[in-house]
């Protein structure tokens, strides 16, 4: 496929080509132009906005990217990468709890969450392997019924079972956490390491170089023999299989890295917000991040580095800009906050219609692709 | 010495759940020769080289007799991944290719050239990294042994259907220590030119001292490729011969030729009236695997039909296409009427009814009782069963009239059950057979369909099928075309019988011709004698 | 590999760990009779802001990690230097709160760091 | 040898089942000896058991053709709303209402339905996690419908400085429990039976039964049971489809209003959200699977999930003070849900 989109492309002139990433990217176009009505409509300055996006980049992006390997193992969209996020939340309430301060709470912390991580995607891949073609679907129950574990252990077991020292984490009840915990120990620590300020808007270079150094593990990642096997899979499982490549094992690592990522990501995500709902941040980000990923181009079973990047800006773009674009628009906030909601949900049925609609052509073709080989033989007809 | 041939198989038995498939085969192979191995579908081609890869299906049915030895050693692999470790490696019919991936990343599959890099000792052997130099010359090599040219950076989505299949060769060559290479049917997804081409590379292998098992029913390749041809038929071998001394005739007879003992010739106390019930015109059916180019044919009242040929030939096209199974053109009359193609619901209205070769996929609500299996059919299209309500506003369901009409069935076909009320997958493979044929009778068709209405069912049950088919046309005067690939079985039954080659008829002959001449039609040498017989 | 990551983080919670130091500058009473507060005494603790306390008061500062120095210079009532003092030490007892009185820090007495439990 | 017959026993129904039927048993044992009247559980689980039934009903119908779990159940519940909120307009009050906002719902329900179906005849092989997000967007778009709606009732539009409609409307007035006090039985002032609600379920479960012994009902379980044996007999399979999908919403739709009128609320926006999760779970628990339901399925499954989640709460309570009922709600139904999904199925991947 590749090569030959290449080779129409440097026969077409510019208008035409333009119009051929339409076509291929329908959704970011789709954004795109949301924004552009939007942002004259909400009021809001260039100055603000940008600042805006550069906070939402250093917060979500390294979840976003965490999604990246399921999808390349063919596993589609990781809606389990909700039990990292919860790891990384557990590993944080820790550290709280320690008083360890500044970076190296920070480290301490995403090196806690790993442990938990691993386990989770562990579990996450053995179920996902026992629900082949269907993983999404799976996985985004797992990450419901995972919560109730999560609340069981957060809100029962520890100041009870896991001891937990400090009153300011534990509810006045003697045993849970508290709805909020305050994350000033590590607040923002990442961000601030390295502080820069351009045009009046401060860039958290750190956190950013962290991100870059991730974005390099994972194409390295892809040049691995792992990462060819995962690709392999992800294309034809059986024949990945008949060719000896461990499936179910190699699956479960992609889940298991996701997983660890997601862990780490929400750390990062947490602490640049400096506060944490124990018993909420963790729920929205699968969505969030899964609807990023996707208004950044990335289909069910194809996801760039630059899919991520794209889509968590045009995603938080519109979401800091629906709101009072509805207020100023129809004179109603609210409207602006569900329209958001809408979009977030909308664009993943999008993908996901889109996706099943592409499987089903493509067994089509496969089909017409046996034509004249002898089924019966293959099915082994003797036996 | 016997004994220092690369590959020898003694006296190999194999038996699935008590039924044989292969009896005391025993042949052997010198390095660097090529052995043509044919047979008819069902003949052992299949199990017998599944023994020798030793797949699990083997094991899992109780292993198998005789013994397999590789340059004198008896071995007995375990799994596929040992045989290819003792060199031996075999293309399939069906690719198992990556779409997305080059020909260089489908040769190199999990066998890719990799660096070392420091993370290795942190995680394991899979975090090196990929080597695409030396990668591209591997492949490159693998090619060239071949002899073909291949454009070892293309994707295999992009290939030819050729290219992917010297891909797939390829990748068994670029196995340093391949010995022996086995090769299912490879022609039979190629263009005349590009069967040449591959049949010129595997000569050029033999040359390089890799022996070959040339598995096809293309028997002129057989004959211009190999150095001697090894004939299965029912599991035994019946001919051994260097192909320098023997012909595609003589081959073919060996394939299909059989003493008729056992199934009594057919008698028609009166002649069949002349006009045709059933008229097929240029008939094109788009079935996986099974395409239908251009049939045409005409089956008089009260006949039995035979439509015979290989696997693949587009033989099962045929019902599936008329019945609106599967996508169809050209024309079908029924009784004079022309019958809607692609509307299966038109079809059974029209009289016909069909017993698919699928038993469990199409044939069966294996999840549901018997009498629902049975009954089904006849009440969406007939109306049968069915007690009106409020003035036939609701069509509620007759249980008490369905059990009956199961219960009937039962009795007649002699279908082992426990009653009306056991789900169809717990039945054996024969009495669910029964069951698909109660289903056809039910609807009181004019013609029937029956698609290889024997098969993976025991000699008693096939008896019982065979004769109930006879039964029903002889005292009902059902029409019935039958397809089978057990050419014996047709000829036992049918009046005619039509043999398809390649989507086309390439003959049709009265059942009580010599089957050596279905045999040639069989394999495509009697396009020139397709005439109505 | 799981070696190093352990060792990472005992050594990330040792260097991580935040104290609470309380520095405390009323009379205390040591072995060798009653220190008195000092008039006025600017305290410095590792390279924190220095912070000045007058008799009976007392302030925190925050500090990670075990080993730190402070540097505390006492004056008279009429704020003329009588002495300075600079010493290193490390938080041996295993408490999240220590409290330092400057007083006997001044007087060079034994216990003049102790550890401090605020009563839940 | 009578061990086997266990196996088999618990083959057939299912580990999942038998522990939350174990767990709810020693509930109501445990029940009296920590002072919790049994009666008012009874009654509770009665009431609970009324007001979910229909929507758990609504599973059938879809699972039976083969469409899976009906995770889309919140477009269901939104044109019921459409219906009740419209009834609340017009301003019709007692039992007429009910009838009324059912006849609303009606064609809200078709339509949705028909489309619904159409789109998951365009997706076969991935229907559930579809549903699900058709379910989240249908709910996202109809909050912004709930504010734009132009009615005008006072009960459900905000008084001073609010927009759009309320988040919950109450049904006082209207319909309110018009079913629960039919023929209700009250025995004591603890002890409650809602016969009527009870009823109407019945009616419910009676219709959907006797659909499944008509020539059609029969036709949608065999498109479910094996697609490729029902086209064979010339049946349209994607018509089942669509016809069983139009089913289970109109279904979810008169769900929502028979809860609505115990309940005593209309819960606008956000509030169908997550409604289809209890429903699945509850008929998975029925022991129910991916690919087959029946209406026993519906009664016990709702029976047993609605049962531990009215005994949970007060039994839990008194045994160690603390509320851990949302916790297990949380984990018992999706627990099951994914038991169920991971249950190999002899039709494949219907994800």
């Amino acid at each position: 496929m590749k090569s030959v989109e290449k080779k129409k492309k440097e026969q077409q002139s510019l208008p035409e080509r333009f119009i051929l990433l339409i076509t291929e990217y329908p959704v970011p176009a789709l954004f795109i132009v949301i924004s552009i009505l939007a942002i004259p409509a909400s009021g809001f300055s260039v100055g603000y906005l940008t600042q805006e996006l550069i906070t939402r980049l250093v917060r979500n992006s390294f979840l976003v990217l965490s999604l990246i390997i399921p999808i390349m193992a063919g596993m589609g969209l990781n809606f389990g990468m909700t039990l990292g996020a919860m790891a990384g939340q557990i590993a944080l309430i820790f550290i709280t709890d320690w008083g360890i301060i500044g970076l190296p709470g920070l480290f301490l912390a995403m090196i806690l969450s790993m442990p938990m991580s691993v386990l989770f995607g562990y579990a996450t891949g053995k179920i996902l392997n026992k629900a082949k073609g269907r993983e999404m679907v799976t996985s985004f129950i797992l990450a419901f019924f995972a919560n109730g574990i999560y609340q069981l252990i957060v809100l029962y077991g520890m100041g009870s079972v896991i001891n937990i020292g400090s009153d300011a984490l534990v509810l006045s009840r003697g045993y849970g956490i508290r709805n909020a915990v305050n994350l000033i120990n590590v607040r923002q620590v990442m961000d601030n390491l390295v502080p820069i300020k351009l045009f009046g808007i401060n860039i958290p270079l750190a956190t950013f170089l962290f991100i870059t150094l991730l974005c390099v593990m994972i194409l390295w990642f892809k040049k691995t023999k792992l990462g060819q096997d995962m690709r392999a899979i992800g294309q034809d499982m059986a024949v990945a299989d008949a060719a000896g490549i461990a499936v179910e094992k190699t699956r479960i690592i992609a889940i298991v890295i996701s997983t660890v990522l997601a862990g780490i990501g929400q750390i990062i995500y947490l602490q640049n917000i400096g506060t944490m709902n124990t018993y909420n941040s963790h729920e929205q980000i699968g969505m969030f991040s899964i609807a990023a990923i996707l208004i950044g181009g990335a289909t069910v079973s194809k996801a760039k580095i630059g899919n991520v990047f794209l889509g968590v800006m045009l995603f938080h773009l519109m979401f800091v800009v629906s709101p009072m674009a509805g207020k100023n628009l129809i004179g109603s906030a609210m409207l602006g906050e569900y329209f958001r909601v809408f979009v977030s949900y909308g664009v993943i049925s999008i993908a996901l219609v889109l996706h099943a609609w592409k499987r089903l052509k493509e067994q089509e073709r496969s089909r017409a692709g046996l034509q004249g080989i002898a089924t019966e033989e293959a099915r082994g007809s003797e036996a | 010495m016997e004994s220092t041939s690369l590959l020898e198989m003694r006296s190999i038995t194999k038996d699935f759940f008590g039924n044989k498939v292969l009896t005391d085969v025993s042949f052997s192979l010198e390095k660097g020769q090529i052995l043509g191995l044919v047979g008819e579908n069902g003949a052992g081609k299949t199990t017998l080289m599944k023994i020798l890869f030793g797949m699990g299906v083997i094991h899992e049915t109780g292993g198998y007799g005789g013994s397999v030895l590789l340059e004198g050693k008896e071995v007995s692999f375990q799994s596929p991944f040992d045989a290819l470790e003792a060199g031996i490696g075999m293309v399939h019919q069906e690719f198992s290719l990556i779409p997305g991936f080059s020909a260089i990343e489908n040769i190199l599959l999990n066998r890719e050239s990799t660096r070392y890099n420091p993370l290795v000792e942190v995680f394991d052997d899979r975090m090196r990294t990929l080597d695409r130099e030396k990668m591209k010359d591997r492949a490159s090599q693998a090619i060239e042994l071949l002899g073909v040219n291949l454009d070892a950076d293309m994707l295999v989505s992009e290939m030819p259907v050729g290219h992917k299949q010297f891909t797939e060769i390829a990748r068994e060559l670029e196995r340093k220590n391949i010995r022996l290479l086995v090769l299912d049917e490879p022609t039979a997804v190629l263009t005349e030119s590009e069967a040449e081409i591959l049949i010129e590379a595997v000569g050029n292998l033999a040359k390089r001292g890799i022996a070959v098992i040339f598995i096809s029913h293309r028997l002129h390749e057989i004959i211009s490729l190999c150095d001697k041809v090894v004939v299965l038929r029912d599991g035994q071998i019946v001919e051994e011969k260097k192909t320098t001394d023997t012909s595609v005739e003589e081959i073919a007879e060996a394939m299909v030729g059989r003493s008729l003992e056992g199934y009594e010739p057919i008698v028609r106390s009166e002649q069949l009236a002349d006009e045709a019930v059933l008229k097929v015109e240029h008939l094109w059916v788009d079935m996986p695997g099974e395409t239908v180019r251009d049939v045409s044919f005409e089956v008089k009242p009260g006949e039995i039909f035979g439509i015979g040929g290989l696997a693949g030939q587009g033989k099962l096209g045929i019902p599936n296409g008329i019945m609106g199974l599967y996508k169809a053109g050209g024309r079908v009359q029924f009784e004079g009427r022309n019958i809607p193609l692609n509307d299966p619901s038109g079809v059974l209205m029209s009289g016909m009814s069909f017993v698919s070769e699928d038993r469990r996929g199409v044939g069966l609500l294996l999840e549901e009782p018997l009498d629902w299996n049975i009954a089904f059919t006849t009440m969406q299209t007939q109306n049968r069963f069915i007690k009106p309500l409020l003035g036939g506003l609701i069509k509620w369901r007759d249980d008490k009239a369905i059990a009956e009409l199961a219960r009937e069935y039962i009795d007649s076909l002699q279908i082992r059950c426990t009653g009306t009320q056991q789900n169809a997958v717990e039945l054996s493979g024969g009495n669910q057979q029964k069951v698909c044929l109660a289903k056809a009778f039910a609807v009181k068709p004019k013609l029937l369909f029956v698609s290889e209405p024997t098969r993976g069912i025991d000699v008693g049950a096939k008896k019982l099928v065979l004769d109930t088919l006879r039964r029903y046309n002889r005292e009902n005067g059902i029409t019935i075309i039958m397809v089978s690939s057990e050419l014996e079985e047709l000829r036992s039954l049918c009046d005619r019988i039509a043999i398809i080659d390649e989507g086309r008829i390439s003959g049709i002959k009265p059942g009580s011709e010599k089957s050596t001449e279905f045999g040639l039609l069989m394999l495509g040498y009697g396009h020139n004698t397709s005439s109505e017989g | 590999m799981l070696l190093v990551l352990v060792l990472l983080s005992v050594f990330l919670y040792n260097i991580g760990k935040g104290y609470t130091l309380l520095l405390d500058n009323k009379d205390i009473e040591l072995p060798g009779g009653t220190a008195k507060a000092l008039a006025m005494v600017e305290v410095q603790v590792d390279n924190e802001e220095p912070i000045e306390l007058y008799p009976r008061d007392r302030d925190m500062v925050l500090v990670n990690g075990k080993s730190h120095t402070i540097s505390i210079t006492a004056y008279n009532k009429s704020f003329a230097e009588i002495g300075s003092y600079k010493i290193r030490f490390k938080l041996r007892e295993k408490s999240d709160m220590f409290l330092l009185s400057m007083p006997a820090l001044a007087a060079e007495a034994e216990d003049w760091i102790s550890p401090f439990s605020p009563q839940r | 040898m009578d061990m086997e017959v266990v196996k088999t026993y618990i083959q057939r129904v299912g580990w999942p089942r038998i522990i939350i039927g174990i767990f709810l048993f020693s509930l109501f044992i445990a029940a009296p000896f920590v002072q919790v009247r049994v009666s008012t559980s009874i009654s509770d689980t009665l009431i609970r058991f009324g007001m979910n039934g229909v929507m758990v009903l609504a599973m059938v119908p879809m699972v039976q053709s083969g469409c899976g779990l009906n995770f889309g159940l919140p477009l269901g519940i939104i044109s019921g709303l459409l219906g009740a909120v419209l009834t609340i307009e017009l301003g019709v009050t007692g039992f007429p209402a009910f009838l009324t906002a059912m006849a609303i719902t009606t064609p809200f329900a078709l339509l949705f339905g028909f489309g619904y179906g159409k789109l998951l005849n365009r997706v076969k092989g991935n229907e559930m996690v579809i549903a699900t997000y058709v379910g989240f967007s249908s709910v996202a778009f109809m909050c912004m419908m709930w504010l734009l709606m132009p009615l005008k009732s006072p009960t459900m539009v905000w008084g001073y400085g609010g927009e759009g409609l309320r988040t919950t409307i109450s049904t006082e007035g209207f319909y309110l429990h018009v079913l629960n006090d039919f023929l209700a039985v009250r025995i004591g002032e603890k002890f409650f039976v809602p016969t009527g609600m009870i009823i109407f379920l019945a009616l419910m479960c009676l219709m959907v039964w006797a659909f499944y012994h008509t020539k059609t009902g029969t036709a949608m379980t065999a498109v479910g049971s094996n697609p490729d044996y029902a086209r064979a007999a010339g049946i349209n399979v994607n018509r089942m489809r669509v016809i069983s999908v139009m089913m289970s919403t109109w279904l979810g739709g008169i769900g929502i209003l028979v809860y609505q009128q115990s309940f005593g609320f209309i819960q606008l926006y956000m509030g169908p959200f997550f409604m289809a999760f209890p429903a699945v779970a509850a008929i998975l628990i029925g022991g129910a699977s991916v690919h087959k339901a029946s209406i026993y399925n519906v009664l016990i499954g709702t029976f047993l999930f609605q049962g531990i989640l009215t005994m949970t709460p007060s039994v839990m309570n008194s045994i160690i003070n603390t509320d851990m009922s949302e916790v297990i709600r949380i984990i018992v139904s999706n627990g099951m849900i994914l038991y169920a999904l991971t249950r190999v199925t002899h039709s494949g991947s219907r994800g």
